[in-house]
């Protein structure tokens, strides 16, 4: 106990960032089920279904099935940059989240702030820096195999980042003159931050004054996540599986996983970019607890019904008597600690409006050519992002003579 | 706190290793990659020496842009192993020496260059450089030559596509 | 604890004695262009802990700019090397003396 | 205050104009026909115009406390104790020169538009123009002698450049080169005058010289300012064509008329009166350096005045008299009445520019003839260019009430009275004004007068456009009411003109030596005898030229020998052409050509080079090619450079 009261930061660091991988592992296998589950309903599947009530295990599932299957390491790669290549991915695609704040700083506990796992004063410096190097995961992954395909998807992949991360960041560089600051908190929370409204209706969040940046950013993130319709270091139909093709069992995954968390990351950089992290947008009044309260507790009403006519076996209605009860220890917590509860609600909320809206992109859009993705990069987004930029900063100087 | 210290030897020595495998490798790969551990490690002691933002830069410029650069025309050129040819004499047999005998001097003269009780950390050490002075150096005091390597930068970009390009 | 800055400075100097050795030992063009780099670097540990120590700004400024600076070479280097990989069909420099008398 | 505090503005509107119409003069002379190209040249010009009235108004407000101003924009040169600023001043003197230099110009940038309409290369006559008021703006207003020579050198190469408009003309090719030459030869002694005066005074802002002045006693010997003084009207001697360095100006007239007009009447040649009586206090320190001003001056008014007489190409005539009436100027200066030197400038800029003016409107109208012999009876067909031309006679004639009587009576009455009074000179200008008025009337007796000499058919003469007009008239207002400042002199009643100049010429005035002021009567009887030497000039002329046609020839027959040397100018281009250029061309061939050019100075380029090839040669052998050699070499260098550091500077740097 006087360990604990003697090193604060130490002890809740490590918590912090225990619990953070905890959660975040399991948001990524969780979101692989949200995001099978969405693409089967727009194309009118059931999607996973039967591991689990409503394919709840299937994660579960999956990550056994990658466990148990034969590690194939091809004899002729370049062993060393193999091996290190997912770690690498994964290692800091993780690690930028350690960055991510998800509540105000000054909720506290034992002195420490409780909702970032580190706050550094140029936070958003350090995660573009963290993401660059993430290149390095791809590159290396398809180089080192020593086959074709995924040297091409390598090759490709390296330079779409490269050039997408330039939009990525120039389009930031906007909310960063309005913000003033580099710190991630303060961009939210700060003295010019995103807090209070304007015509006492609409929040303060950067995406209205900076919806160029942000329609940019939002493209060039996809772009720098490999996902539909940039998924071209992936393009199955061209190249196979492209960088992780030689790759198998719990390396596959990690690469898997690397991706996910990449676009959590994303996601996250994002809402608190521009869309107020975890503000609320109606002002954070002590009666907005009800809302997390009334969504769980009708989610957990839905999943009663569902027990009672829907689910068949025993099992599921076990299991989904868990969920149930899971909901309602939410909506108790929400209720009872809104000051812990709330601000990660609403940025998780945020989050999962992002992530459908990936998952909703992978359904519709059709994949970009690779000659169509560079010339979109290099002469459409690069250009706008500068010229939001430059508007930008015209009116700010107009604005703050 | 000892910590310091042990954060900069482990950097220190990091980065040696790093150095030296970039010389004793074949893969240029490899190369690259020993030098990309360097320069990460060289950010962390830039972290430790109160300079958090020319550290951020370090790997998003430097491992994070010009490194991926090289390793992309590695595989672009597809450069398998370097052929240890010897068709230099004078560099085989003065060069390396001499070479070593730089690294020597350079080393023995900078390490008596400062009286060496000067603080580079901890308690009585000046607090890390603000992003806001930084800048504000930059923009005023700096601002022509700033303005000068932009102009740089975009002669560069011009040679480099009209040297890259195949059609000439 | 404090560390002497001229524990900084010794490591630079090492590091930038490798990277001389680095230059004239490699053959391929793209290594003794990283062996530049690391020279580069070599001089930043120097430039910021000598920012550090005079407790001033423009070594950082100075990092900047040989970053900059580093940033074209690279560019201009490799599109060179590019270049000389299209039309020389190897990348060891023994092998390309174009600048014979 | 606005011109005052901003003086440059004045000297860079022609400068614009002149880079406009240079740089795009041919687009837009293409494009939008000459009307752009005028609208520029004249337009900077005009404005420039404005700019100095409205200097004037300020400068008038202005108390004598704040006179002269004095604006240093920024420092050019600086060497050691030696500065020199991009100075301007604005004093009374400087004034007077920006109304004659813009007023004047602004008149011929008029006239040129209708005078040469069609001629080729317009824009570059404008651009040219315009580059000349700049350099003439700068050389007026230059605050030190540096600026000022500055624009000394610019007019000189303007000068050179409109006297060799028409370059494909080998004549005015050669005669441009020979004005540049001639008058290099003074700008030499310019030079080495103001790095004596830098090594005397050790400045060379006006202000600061006299002030460094003051202190010197005035030299009855040959002393250092003497030397500077001769050094600067060397220079002076070559920009205004002053005996002996006068051959250039005959021979500048194969420029366009309208250059004629401003650059070698009304503006440049008066450059080097106007360094005189700008350097006035060190002049009156060198009562010796004075004398030889007025002798020149007055020895170069009557000798060139004669060659006029008997030169037959009306523009020739015209620079011969410029040339005399500039020999006046000088003879003022040197007798110290430099207000006097000044008010003739003025007034001879009007009336000679009119002259100028006038006789290219006769050559337009003539269809490009010049000489004389070839016209007559002109008066009828071109009314107003003729009686402008007569007024502007009247003026130079010294007839009263026309301006050049009372500068020209001023200048002789100071030369037979003032303190440094010389009855010989006096007399040598006296006849000089009497041969003025003769070899004027013949000219107009022989354009106007008399039988025509010419044939209808081939020429068919006819009245200028009133753009050539117009300048014209408005420059006869002012050589008639030019003079009026100082015709209270006449009634004993004070000259305004001189009173005006006074502040800047009043310290030398202090020096000057004392004398018993002679009487008013006496002055007005001088002054009758100027008119009377006018008149009987006048009368001479209408003797000879408008009795019977043969009258001059025989007279020409009878004077003879004479009349031959005088009709051949005294025969001077042939003997500075046998005595100095032909040694000098030969000098230049045998000596400086065959043996220091190839033989010294080649032999030790070649023999250089042969040793690098030699050496070359031998060091190639380190070219191996090989990068990493080359890179050996690279730390061989920084090992011992190192090394080095290491051993001087020991363990710690």
């Amino acid at each position: 106990m006087e360990f604990i009261s003697q090193h604060p930061v130490l002890v809740v660091s490590l918590v912090k960032i225990a619990l953070t991988l905890f959660v975040v592992m399991t948001a990524l296998a969780y979101l692989t089920w949200f995001e099978r589950k969405v693409v089967a309903r727009m194309q009118s599947r059931w999607g996973p279904y039967y591991v689990g009530a409503h394919g709840l295990l299937q994660p579960l599932a999956d990550g056994v099935k990658f466990l148990f299957k034969e590690d194939v390491t091809p004899p002729s790669s370049d062993i060393v940059t193999y091996l290190l290549a997912p770690f690498l991915a994964l290692v800091l695609a993780l690690t930028a989240i350690a960055l991510i704040p998800i509540g105000p700083p000054d909720v506290t506990v034992l002195g420490q702030p409780v909702f970032a796992v580190s706050n550094v004063s140029i936070g958003l410096i350090f995660l573009f820096s963290i993401t660059s190097l993430g290149v390095y995961g791809v590159a290396l992954a398809g180089w080192s195999s020593n086959s074709k395909y995924p040297l091409m998807g390598g090759l490709r992949s390296s330079a779409q980042m490269i050039s997408y991360e330039v939009s990525l960041t120039l389009s930031v560089v906007g909310v960063l003159l309005l913000a003033g600051t580099l710190n991630l908190s303060d961009i939210v929370s700060g003295p010019n931050g995103q807090t209070g409204y304007w015509l006492h209706f609409i929040p303060k969040w950067n995406v209205f004054p900076q919806i160029v940046g942000f329609l940019c950013y939002i493209t060039a993130a996809i772009a720098e996540t490999n996902r539909v319709p940039f998924d071209l270091p992936e393009a199955e139909t061209e190249l196979v599986a492209g960088f992780h093709t030689e790759y198998s069992s719990f390396k596959f995954a990690m690469f898997f996983m690397a991706e996910y968390a990449n676009m959590i990351t994303v996601s996250c950089l994002a809402t608190i970019l521009f869309f107020g992290g975890w503000l609320s947008p109606f002002g954070g009044g002590e009666w907005e607890k009800f809302i997390p309260v009334l969504i769980f507790g009708a989610l957990a009403v839905y999943c009663l019904y569902d027990i009672a006519t829907e689910l068949q076996s025993i099992i599921h209605k076990l299991q989904f008597t868990i969920v149930v009860g899971l909901f309602l220890a939410l909506a108790a917590v929400c209720f009872f600690f809104p000051q812990y509860a709330m601000p990660p609600f609403w940025f998780i909320l945020k989050i999962g409006i992002f992530m459908f809206f990936y998952v909703w992109a992978r359904g519709t859009l059709p994949r970009f050519r690779y000659d169509q993705l560079m010339s979109f990069g290099w002469k459409l987004l690069l250009p706008v992002s500068l010229a939001n930029l430059v508007v930008t900063a015209v009116v700010w100087l107009v604005m703050h003579p | 706190m000892i910590a310091p210290l042990i954060v900069f030897f482990a950097c220190a020595i990091l980065a040696v290793l790093g150095a030296i495998l970039l010389i004793i490798v074949r893969e240029p790969i490899h190369s690259a990659l020993s030098l990309v551990v360097v320069m990460v490690s060289l950010a962390i002691l830039y972290l430790l020496l109160g300079a958090p933002f020319v550290a951020a830069v370090q790997i998003l410029v430097y491992a994070g842009a010009i490194m991926v650069l090289f390793v992309f025309v590695i595989m672009l050129l597809n450069a398998g192993e370097e052929e240890r040819t010897d068709w230099s004499k004078i560099a085989k047999w003065i060069g390396l020496p001499l070479g070593f005998v730089l690294l020597l001097e350079i080393a023995h003269w900078l390490f008596h260059s400062e009286p060496g009780t000067a603080v580079a950390n901890g308690v009585a050490a000046p607090p890390p450089a603000s992003t806001f002075a930084l800048s504000t150096a930059l923009f005023r005091q700096y601002l022509l030559p700033f303005e000068a390597t932009s102009i740089l930068i975009l002669i560069a970009i011009l040679g480099a596509l009209v040297l890259a390009r195949k059609d000439q | 604890m404090s560390i002497p800055v001229s524990y900084y400075l010794a490591l630079s100097g090492i590091l930038f004695g490798l990277g001389v050795v680095a230059f004239v030992f490699k053959r391929n063009i793209i290594t003794i262009f990283m062996a530049i780099e690391l020279m580069l670097n070599a001089v930043n540990l120097a430039f910021v802990a000598f920012a550090r120590a005079h407790n001033q700004l423009d070594g950082l400024i100075f990092v900047f700019f040989v970053i900059v600076v580093a940033a074209a070479e690279a560019a201009v280097g490799l599109a060179i090397v590019l270049a000389l990989a299209h039309t020389r069909q190897s990348l060891n420099v023994d092998r390309v003396n174009l600048l014979k008398f | 205050m606005l011109i005052l505090n901003h003086l440059w503005i004045i000297m860079l509107l022609p400068l614009l104009g002149s880079a406009t119409n240079g740089l795009l003069g041919l687009p837009l002379g293409e494009r939008w026909s000459k009307a752009a190209v005028n609208a520029v040249g004249v337009g900077s010009v005009a404005l420039s115009f404005l700019c100095v009235c409205e200097a004037v108004r300020e400068f008038a407000a202005l108390p004598a406390s704040q006179v002269p101003v004095i604006r240093d924009y920024f420092t050019w040169m600086t060497a050691g104790p030696f500065r020199a600023g991009f100075t301007l001043q604005v004093d009374q003197l400087t004034i007077v020169m920006l109304l004659v230099v813009t007023g004047v110009g602004l008149l011929v940038h008029i006239f040129s538009v209708g005078y040469m309409a069609h001629e080729g290369g317009y824009y570059r006559f404008f651009s040219y123009l315009n580059l000349f008021v700049f350099f003439m703006l700068t050389l007026v207003l230059g605050g030190n002698l540096l600026v000022t020579f500055v624009g000394w050198e610019g007019v000189g190469l303007c000068s050179y450049l409109l006297i060799g408009f028409w370059f494909l003309k080998k004549s005015a090719a050669d005669a441009g080169k020979k004005a540049f030459i001639t008058t290099r030869i003074g700008d030499m002694g310019f030079m080495i005058g103001i790095l004596l005066v830098f090594a005397t005074f050790r400045t060379v802002d006006y202000g600061a010289i006299f002030q460094a002045a003051a202190p010197y006693p005035v030299e009855t010997h040959v002393g250092v300012i003497t030397a500077i003084c001769l050094l600067l009207f060397a220079g002076a001697v070559g920009k205004s064509a002053q005996l002996p360095l006068y051959v250039w100006l005959p021979d500048a007239m194969e420029g366009p008329t309208p250059v004629s007009a401003l650059i070698h009447a009304a503006t440049m040649v008066t450059a080097g009166v106007y360094i005189v009586a700008r350097m006035n206090p060190l002049f009156a320190r060198a009562p010796i350096a004075m004398l030889v001003v007025a002798i020149v001056g007055a020895v170069t008014a009557f000798y060139s005045a004669t060659i006029g007489m008997a030169q037959t190409d009306i523009k020739k005539v015209l620079a011969y008299s410029t040339i005399s009436q500039l020999g006046y100027m000088f003879l003022a200066c040197g007798v110290g009445a430099y207000a006097s030197g000044i008010f003739h400038l003025m007034t001879h800029a009007f009336f000679k520019g009119l002259l100028f003016l006038a006789a290219g409107s006769v050559i337009h109208a003539m269809g490009g003839e010049q000489d004389m012999l070839k016209m007559g009876g002109l008066w009828k067909k071109i009314p107003v260019t003729a009686w402008t031309m007569l007024i502007a006679t009247f003026a130079i004639a010294g007839i009263p009430p026309f301006a050049g009587f009372f500068s020209k009576d001023e200048i002789l009455w100071a030369a037979y009275s003032g303190p440094y009074a010389n009855k010989a000179l006096w007399a040598l200008g006296f006849v000089a004004a009497l041969l003025t008025s003769f070899y004027m009337f013949r000219l107009i007796f022989l354009t106007f007068f008399g039988q025509q000499r010419y044939d209808e058919h081939h020429v068919h003469v006819h009245e200028s456009p009133w753009i050539m007009l117009g300048p014209l008239c408005v420059l006869a207002v002012l050589s008639t009411v030019g003079g009026w400042f100082a015709a209270p002199k006449l009634w004993d009643g004070p000259d305004y003109f001189a009173n005006y100049l006074n502040p800047v010429f009043a310290g030398s005035a202090a020096l000057a030596p004392q004398i018993v002021e002679p009487s008013h009567t006496l002055e007005l009887y001088f002054s009758g005898f100027a008119v009377l030497a006018g008149l009987v000039g006048l009368a001479i002329a209408w003797f000879v030229y408008l009795g019977d046609p043969e009258r001059p020839k025989r007279l020409a027959k009878s004077l003879g020998g004479l009349y031959r040397l005088v009709y051949g100018k005294y025969f001077v281009d042939e003997i500075y052409s046998t005595v100095i250029v032909k040694p000098l061309i030969w000098g230049s061939e045998h000596i400086l050509w065959h043996v220091v050019d190839e033989g010294m100075i080649d032999g030790t380029v070649n023999g250089t080079a042969d040793v690098a090839r030699a050496a070359g040669a031998q060091a190639r052998k380190l070219q191996s090619g090989n990068a990493r050699s080359y890179a050996t070499w690279v730390i061989i260098g920084a090992v011992g450079f190192t090394a080095l550091l290491l051993g001087i500077l020991g363990m710690r740097p």
